[in-house]
């Protein structure tokens, strides 16, 4: 029995106590319990991880523990973690945390929602505490189909068409996944001996050139769809405009950050020199999301819309950092999954509220808010800037270390690229300061606005940790950056500059 | 005389049976016509396998039996067909194959 | 060790009051609130003026140098192998400089506000901003790093977008407070570009290596290079532009009059004495780089301080909202330093330029300061901030007459003042290299004083409007400020500047440049003769005139349009032609091509269904088929194989 | 001799036993018995089922013609537990009226198709082969017809009877030509006799592999399915689709494997053509069905192409997978089929539209047609996602990547159309959705095991393993 399991283990745990809950009450006591159990293990997590660390213990992953599974294909259950994914563990408990809270008023179907909201974050929790391909992909599937339901069951508007489609796409980047993963397994053990899909094992080996440029492109792009990789990010907008609160909110959140995560985990570190091959390509992909999601949302009406192609943007300055190969730009891009997972999950977060009270999300159709609810205006206001990447908030952070790392690269082709990934901070302040100042500021526009309520005890718990996390990391990005992250990001690292 | 009768023959009776059957079969629209053009080419096989088992391989007589297995399930699907045809008489007063196409796409 | 380490408390004890007002700015009682904001700028008043006693008196010159001392510092974030962002202080002549303007003005600002501010249900949420703006302006000045700068820089940035839109039900403040914060942010992208190539190329973000000459050749600047630049200049052009940003230099300026909308205490404060500076001090700080690495990035500096000077000057002359003229006035007079700098050498006497414009800096926050809060007084008056509306308040106004008067003078050059001292010092310094800035900034001079007396004689003279109230001078909170900033404006002229901040750190015996002088003081009363021939009374000549120049009169009237412009830019090219195309292209082609792709599925899927006949003498005719398909295929492969 | 034989055919033979006593327990107990004999099938198919399961090494009777091995009785204990289940969900069928008075006909006329199955499995020459084929298909013409009071259940019959027979007239031509061109029957020879594949082994090949196409209802030998499928009564329907798919699948992996390995580069070509325009042409038809049944009917062709992607390398490890995939299969199409029967038995509804809005007044049946829908398209943590991706591996492990991207793209239409199914259930907003269904215990505990099975049989890997280990003795 190891300590990572519990992080599977209690959402299951929660989930069978859901089912035998009375009523809606009880359902979202439940729900805020296991997901404040989870919330405290992930911090025992960071302790434990920083305790390792400090004991001098300097492995690639570390309370790495083999639960054997398939054992006549060798696909097993390998538990372990690295300073990476016990960031991101931290990342998903702050957020699922902040949902439960955020839908607590979930009346319809309540037991449903939070079962298939905890069977979704299970699946992420499992993504990051797993190192075997297998298992990986596993709950990465696991972590994909709730969303169906959750989107269509408990969205608004045209949410059939976008569950499924959502649905869809990220099925079909699987597809390309498999096929990648199956490659890597097939070629993980060239010199003979058994093939097997634990990270740590594939390695150890190289895989042949030709074999990585095939495969690269199916992981980076499978990958990359749930990652919002231009142009197949479409599932997005739709998606999150749809889905309920909570889901939005862990969806641009965590899930998100699973497809980044996919990319570095997967298709850089065991196929470093393919990146290398195909790097520029993808990199002017990434290049292209980051801009064109920042201008795509300056004309959006729809807040939710509008946050929705800002995460396109954001998430492809991840994939931006990750393709610079070197180590700030990958701490960068690490912290920005972090950063814009806590930023987007609070921008849903508030969105969700004020649509619960204006019972619109048509920006035109609202106005000086900020008067009537300064509380929710205010933190809006606190997320939009430090979206717009404000020192203090984690945003500048993340945002500064890819664009350092970035201009490392002395090419033509690499300042061109980064000049304009750098443009998109003015067009992210164009943006956000506009829905601001349409919605939140200005003269109240609809009557019946005046009299709406602000933040209740738990809306602003939900908003206040996710507030609290975007601060403390904005003001002390050293933690994540250099302790949590730092040497952990040596072994990809290693692998990506050996190239050189 | 009948040693005269090369396999070259025998197959190319059997061949010309074997796709009347099938051709009768694509193209009659009589349910029992159907049938026979079934039993044609089951005994087209029938041919080759007595043929093969005498011009080529008759050190046993493997073909032989088979060709009698063959006749005694053919005569089992015919009943069966037989019964299944009645009964689609008594519901469509029909046994034209094109009457009998309800269901599709 | 050393003496300088409490330097850190003067930014963070703001930023403690800004923490306790923002958590508590529902329950703190007004009273509370201002004492304790103001109570907190005192104390951190008190530490810098101590510490500019202790630097420039106790401690003096080491070896006729002024030393750079870190005050304390610790490293905040590794970016990557050799760079790593620290925060902590910098205690130098600049820093020391600014930490008293900063504070001082602040200070002023608190105890007006307290009066200005008194009826607004924003009180609150105003102190806690104006603590957030000092804590973030002070963090800057005493930056010991570039990076730090552009961290600070952004956050004075966000604190003057949150105080411009103080008042956030009214649109117009909403749209100056995001054009400001755009505008600057635009600018901020370059800086942006500036640091990176400079610390790519430097591997430091530290002033005292970056700036110190002696590092310079051990800097590998040899590289690729754009448009012919060199690669200091490239970057230090770009490090500029966001000074300039923010500095609202042409043609960035556009933000800065619109930024008026925020309360007068926040214009002054902000927009006049302080923030709107930093890009002067920007560039400042990185003297050595600019006038040793790259000579013509420093040109460039001169020559946009000098035309901004002009160009605002000219449309100064023309508006008529009150504030609006002190803006246009703000941004020639910084336009003034950028000159100043960029007519500068480096060292010894070439540095006088250099001197002039942080003396002007000085100079000017006091007695722009003064105008904008004594504009506030009148605004706060008289209700209005049209200046047609307004006139004859001498009488009712004393006190803020006369100090404003003594402002307008200041700013005019009237010998004796302020201004007279620090402009000459700029006037000389160009007039030994750069004659074209040094006619350049002579006309400023007389459109200085002109536009100036306009305003005060349009104001306190003239035709006296009728008023629904009667106007009366403010309560004490907001006189006295006014009054010692008037006493400031008259005395900081006598300060041996100099003596205390220089290019190079040596002391700098300056003296009044007597031919100079002359010459800038007889433009200055040419200008204020012509005002007071045009405005003293109200007469038909300025119809005249504007009649006389009618198109130049409506272009500078209008701003020259450069709003229009980048209005058309943003709305008309980048909203219309870009931004709505994407949003278009995304819905309609890279979705479309998503939901095309799911159409030809279904579609193909209807088209099939006749496959499906229902007739089973077709499925056993393709079942035929397929056997002499597969037949042949499997026979021809064999064949040739 | 005679104790050989019964314990080597001790699953065929105790299969025979059980009809037989059906048979005359139905010639001798009272109308008002019936039941009872419905009862007593049961329970001693359930025993037959655990028996198998008794470890057994296997042997070889009739000179060749018929041997079992572990492996064998692993495929037939896996068809057992789809019988079974079959058999507890027909159970609410058989008492309706115009079924009842036939009921034990019924048990009778399936256990006989299972036996042939059972020696189809077990032939071990092309004689023994072809007898359990049409064992296996004629009475299924019968099973197919069996309302013969619905002009749709006679139409299935004669569809499939005809198709069947036309599809084992070239089965037999080609088996003919194989006995021309080795010589023998026997499956041991046969593979010894030729080596070298010719033009004429080729035909026959090809005869040979239509012939098992159509029983697996791959593209282009499928379009019986769809009319049959929807004109069978509801329990017929599914045991063609898992049943008779299974067995033919096990019988296709065997011949490929022991039979034809030399003609490896023939059949591969034909087998990677046949996946890929089953799983699509599957699909599509799929895509747009408004029946159930229909719906269910392509959707198990499009399985059907996936089966095959188990099939392109001769190694046990693709035995393997085909053999976990079927028993996968069987779970969850059963569970789909009996949520079906349950609807189709109590309100007689069988179109998706009925569906809409179910899960407010039936949520389990949803959530376990959800459960079966989601396995059947491959979404962890249901058993369907595992046997999906040792597909794939399978697969890969030939070679074919592209052929896996194509499948898994492939999985992504099904799952399209599962959702639609999910999406009505669920999503679709209905003022009269169906009443609450209250099914008998027999189908409410086949769907108990098909839900258990469904969870554990993926997660758990003993499962596979136990397979894994029997098939690499083989």
């Amino acid at each position: 029995m190891s300590f990572l399991m519990l992080f599977v283990l209690v959402p299951l745990l929660t989930v069978i106590a859901i089912l035998f809950s009375k009523n809606i009450r009880q359902t979202r006591w439940i729900a805020a319990l296991g997901m404040s159990l989870q919330l405290i293990l992930s911090a025992v997590l960071v302790v434990m991880y920083l305790q390792i660390r400090a004991a001098g213990i300097a492995d690639d992953f570390v309370m790495v523990k083999n639960l054997s599974w398939f054992p006549s294909l060798n696909f097993n259950l390998t538990l372990g973690v690295d300073g990476i994914s016990v960031s991101l563990i931290a990342l998903t408990s702050i957020v699922i945390f902040a949902g439960v809270f955020a839908s607590w008023q979930m009346e319809s179907l309540h037991r449903e929602f939070f079962i298939s909201l905890i069977v979704l974050a299970s699946g992420v929790f499992g993504f990051f505490i797993t190192i075997d391909l297998f298992a990986m992909f596993v709950f990465y599937e696991l972590a994909v189909i709730p969303m169906y339901l959750l989107i269509g069951i408990w969205g608004t508007g045209p949410k059939e068409y976008s569950a499924m489609k959502l649905t869809l796409m990220l099925m079909a980047g699987s597809a390309l996944i498999i096929v990648g993963l199956l490659g890597i397994y097939f070629h993980s053990a060239p010199e003979g001996g058994q093939l097997t899909m634990n990270l740590l094992e594939i390695s150890r080996y190289k895989i042949p050139e030709n074999v990585q440029n095939f495969l690269f492109p199916f992981l980076f792009v499978g990958f990359g769809i749930l990652g919002a990789l231009f142009p197949l990010h479409t599932w997005s907008p739709d998606g999150h405009a749809s889905a309920p609160t909570a889901v939005s909110m862990l969806h641009a959140g965590v899930l998100m950050k699973l497809g980044s995560y996919g990319v570095f985990r997967i298709a850089l570190f065991l196929l470093p020199q393919a990146a290398h091959n195909q790097g520029a390509l993808f990199l002017i992909l990434a290049t292209i999301g980051i801009v064109y999601g920042a201008l795509g949302a300056i004309m959006q009406k729809d807040l939710k819309y509008i946050n929705a192609y800002s995460s396109v943007s954001h998430c492809a300055l991840i994939l931006f950092g990750l393709l610079m190969f070197n180590r700030s730009a990958i701490d960068g891009a690490i912290l920005q999954m972090i950063s814009h997972g806590i930023m987007t999950a609070l921008f849903f977060a508030l969105i969700g509220m004020i649509y619960g009270r204006t019972h619109t999300r048509m920006i035109h159709e609202m106005g000086g808010l900020l008067k009537v609810m300064p509380l929710l205006g205010a933190a809006y206001i606190i997320g939009g800037l430090a979206s717009l990447g404000l020192p203090g908030f984690s945003g500048f952070v993340a945002e500064m270390l890819v664009f350092f790392g970035a201009f490392s690269h002395a090419d033509t082709f690499h300042r061109i690229a980064t000049v304009l990934a750098a443009s998109s901070i003015v067009i992210t302040a164009v943006y956000i300061l506009r829905v601001v100042g349409i919605f939140l500021m200005g003269p109240i526009k609809d009557e019946h606005h005046r009299h709406l309520t602000d933040a209740t005890w738990w809306e602003k718990l939900s908003v206040g940790t996710l507030l609290l996390f975007i601060t403390l990391i904005g003001m002390f990005p050293s933690f994540v950056t250099e302790t949590l992250i730092g040497n952990s990001l040596a072994p990809a690292l290693e692998r990506l500059m050996s190239n050189f | 005389m009948w040693q005269d009768i090369s396999l070259q023959d025998v197959l190319i009776v059997s061949t010309l049976m074997f796709f009347s059957g099938v051709y009768g079969f694509l193209t009659r629209r009589n349910l029992i016509t159907m049938l026979m053009s079934v039993e044609l080419m089951l005994n087209a096989v029938n041919i080759n396998f007595v043929a093969f088992n005498y011009f080529l391989h008759p050190e046993n007589m493997q073909g032989m039996f088979f060709a009698l297995f063959v006749v005694v399930i053919a005569a089992a699907e015919a009943s069966v067909a037989i019964a299944i045809i009645i009964g689609i008489y008594r519901r469509f007063k029909s046994i034209n194959i094109e009457d009998v196409s309800k269901m599709k796409f | 060790m050393n003496a300088f380490e409490y330097t850190f408390l003067i930014p963070f004890i703001p930023l403690l009051g800004f923490l306790l007002i923002i958590f508590n700015f529902k329950r703190f009682p007004k009273k509370l609130t201002a004492a304790l904001a103001t109570s907190l700028i005192g104390i951190s008043f008190v530490l810098s003026v101590y510490t500019a006693w202790q630097y420039f008196i106790i401690m003096g010159p080491l070896h006729g140098v002024y030393p750079k001392i870190i005050g304390n510092h610790f490293e905040w974030l590794k970016l990557g192998e050799h760079l790593s962002v620290h925060m902590g202080t910098l205690i130098d002549q600049a820093s020391v400089m600014m930490l008293i303007v900063v504070s001082t003005v602040s200070l002023m600002v608190h105890i007006y506000s307290i009066g200005y501010m008194h009826d607004d249900r924003g009180f609150n949420r105003f102190f806690a901003f104006l603590q957030l703006f000092s804590f973030s302006m002070l963090s800057l000045v005493i930056a010991t790093n570039v990076f730090q700068i552009y961290i600070f820089w952004e956050l004075v940035g966000v604190s003057s977008f949150l105080l411009i839109g103080f008042y956030y039900e009214k649109p117009s403040a909403v749209a100056a407070s995001k054009k400001a914060f755009i505008v600057t942010r635009f600018a901020d992208l370059f800086f942006l570009l500036g640091i990176l190539l400079i610390s790519f190329h430097t591997d430091t973000f530290d002033f005292i290596s970056l700036t110190n000459p002696e590092n310079f050749e051990r800097f590998n600047l040899h590289g690729t290079t754009f448009l012919g630049l060199s690669i200091p200049a490239l970057a230090l052009i770009l490090i500029f532009v966001g000074g300039a940003g923010k500095s609202a230099m042409f043609p960035l300026h556009i933000w800065l009059p619109d930024a008026m909308e925020g309360p007068s205490p926040v214009s002054a404060l902000i927009h006049a004495a302080t923030m709107v500076v930093a890009g002067v001090y920007l560039v400042a700080r990185m003297f050595a780089n600019y006038a040793i690495m790259a000579p013509e990035a420093l040109a460039l500096v001169g020559y946009v301080g000098a035309f901004t000077s002009l160009f605002a000057a000219v449309i100064a002359t023309t508006q008529i909202d009150f504030k609006r003229v002190l803006a246009f006035s703000t941004i020639s007079q910084i336009g003034y330093m950028m000159a100043a700098l960029g007519v500068s050498g480096y060292g010894e006497e070439a540095g006088l330029g250099y001197m002039a414009s942080m003396f002007h800096l000085f100079t000017h926050a006091m007695f722009k300061a003064l105008l904008f809060l004594g504009a506030g007084a009148v605004i706060h008056a008289v209700h209005t901030n049209s200046i047609r509306e307004m006139g004859g308040l001498r009488k009712y106004m004393k006190t803020t007459h006369i100090t404003f008067l003594i402002a307008t003078l200041a700013i005019a050059g009237f010998p004796g003042l302020s201004g007279f001292f620090s402009k000459d010092e700029i006037i000389t310094a160009a007039h030994q290299s750069y004659p074209l800035v040094f006619y350049t900034l002579l006309v400023v001079a007389g459109l200085t004083a002109f536009y100036m007396f306009r305003l005060y004689f349009l104001v306190f003279w003239n035709t006296e409007t009728h008023y629904h109230h009667k106007p009366h001078d403010p309560g004490k909170a907001m006189l006295i400020p006014l009054i010692i900033l008037a006493v400031l404006s008259i005395v900081s002229g006598y300060i041996p500047f100099g003596e205390f901040v220089s290019s190079d750190g040596k002391p700098l015996h300056t003296h009044l440049h007597f031919d100079i002088a002359i010459i800038s003081t007889l433009v200055s009363f040419v200008g204020i003769a012509i005002a007071w021939f045009l405005y003293k009374k109200s007469s038909d000549l300025t119809s005249h005139l504007i009649a006389r120049w009618g198109t130049f009169y409506r272009w500078a009237y209008n701003k020259f349009y450069i709003d229009e412009v980048y209005l058309f830019i943003t709305h008309n090219i980048i909203f219309a032609y870009i931004s709505r195309p994407i949003a278009w292209f995304d819905r309609h082609v890279v979705d479309g091509t998503m939901n095309v792709i799911g159409w030809i599925t279904v579609t193909t899927s209807e088209k099939i269904k006749g496959m499906q006949s229902g007739q089973l003498q077709q499925y056993a005719f393709a079942f035929v088929s397929a056997i002499l398909v597969i037949s042949a295929f499997l026979i021809y492969y064999l064949i040739n194989n | 001799m005679t104790y050989s034989l019964l314990s080597i055919m001790r699953q065929e033979l105790g299969l025979i036993v059980i009809t037989l006593l059906v048979l005359f327990l139905d010639l001798f107990v009272r109308e008002t018995n019936k039941q009872k004999v419905y009862i007593i099938t049961l329970i001693l198919f359930g025993i037959h089922t655990l028996a198998g399961f008794f470890p057994f090494e296997g042997g070889t009777l009739f000179g060749g013609m018929f041997h079992t091995t572990p492996m064998h009785i692993l495929m037939k204990n896996v068809l057992n537990i789809g019988v079974f289940l079959v058999l507890l969900m027909s159970a609410s069928w058989l008492i309706m009226p115009r079924i009842s008075d036939k009921r034990n006909e019924f048990l009778m006329i399936l256990l006989t198709t299972l036996s042939g199955m059972y020696f189809m499995i077990s032939a071990g020459d092309f004689l023994m082969f072809y007898i359990g084929l049409e064992i296996a298909s004629i009475p299924m013409a019968v099973l197919a017809a069996f309302e013969k009071f619905k002009s749709r259940s006679e139409e299935a019959g004669i569809k499939f009877l005809l198709n069947s027979a036309l599809s084992t007239g070239f089965l037999l031509f080609g088996l003919s030509l194989f006995y021309a061109a080795g010589g023998t029957l026997y499956f041991d020879d046969f593979s010894h006799s030729i080596s070298q594949p010719s033009p004429l082994v080729a035909l026959a090949l090809t005869f040979l592999l239509s012939g098992l196409a159509f029983k697996l209802s791959l593209v282009p030998f499928h379009f019986w399915t769809a009319d049959v499928y929807e004109g069978s009564p509801m329990v017929v329907t599914s045991y063609f689709s898992v049943i008779s798919k299974g067995s033919v699948a096990f019988v296709l992996g065997i011949l490929l494997f022991k039979v034809f390995p030399a003609f490896i580069g023939l059949w591969q070509f034909v087998i990677y053509a046949l996946a890929i325009a089953t799983m699509l042409i599957g699909n599509l038809f799929a895509l747009r069905q408004k029946n159930i049944k229909r719906f269910l009917a392509f959707s198990s062709i499009a399985q059907a192409g996936f089966i095959l992607l188990g099939l392109l390398q001769t190694d046990t490890f693709g035995i393997t997978v085909i053999i976990y995939f079927v028993l996968i299969y069987i779970l969850s199409n059963l569970a789909a089929f009996g949520v079906a029967q349950a609807i189709s038995v109590a309100t007689g509804k069988e179109n998706i539209e009925d569906y809409n809005g179910l899960y407010k007044t039936n949520p389990s049946l949803s959530l376990i047609m959800m459960l079966a829908l989601f396995s059947l398209s491959g979404i962890p943590p249901v058993a369907g996602f595992f046997s999906k991706f040792f597909l794939f591996t399978a697969a890969a492990k030939a070679g074919y990547y592209r052929l896996v991207f194509i499948a898994v793209v492939n999985t992504t239409i099904a799952l399209y159309y599962y959702l639609l199914v999910v999406k009505a259930m669920f999503i679709n907003p209905n003022p009269n959705p169906l009443p609450p269904i209250r099914s008998d215990n027999y189908l409410r505990s086949a769907l108990f095991i098909t839900v258990v099975g469904i969870f554990l049989a993926g997660i758990l890997s003993p499962v596979f393993e136990y397979m894994q280990a029997i098939v690499d003795k083989f």
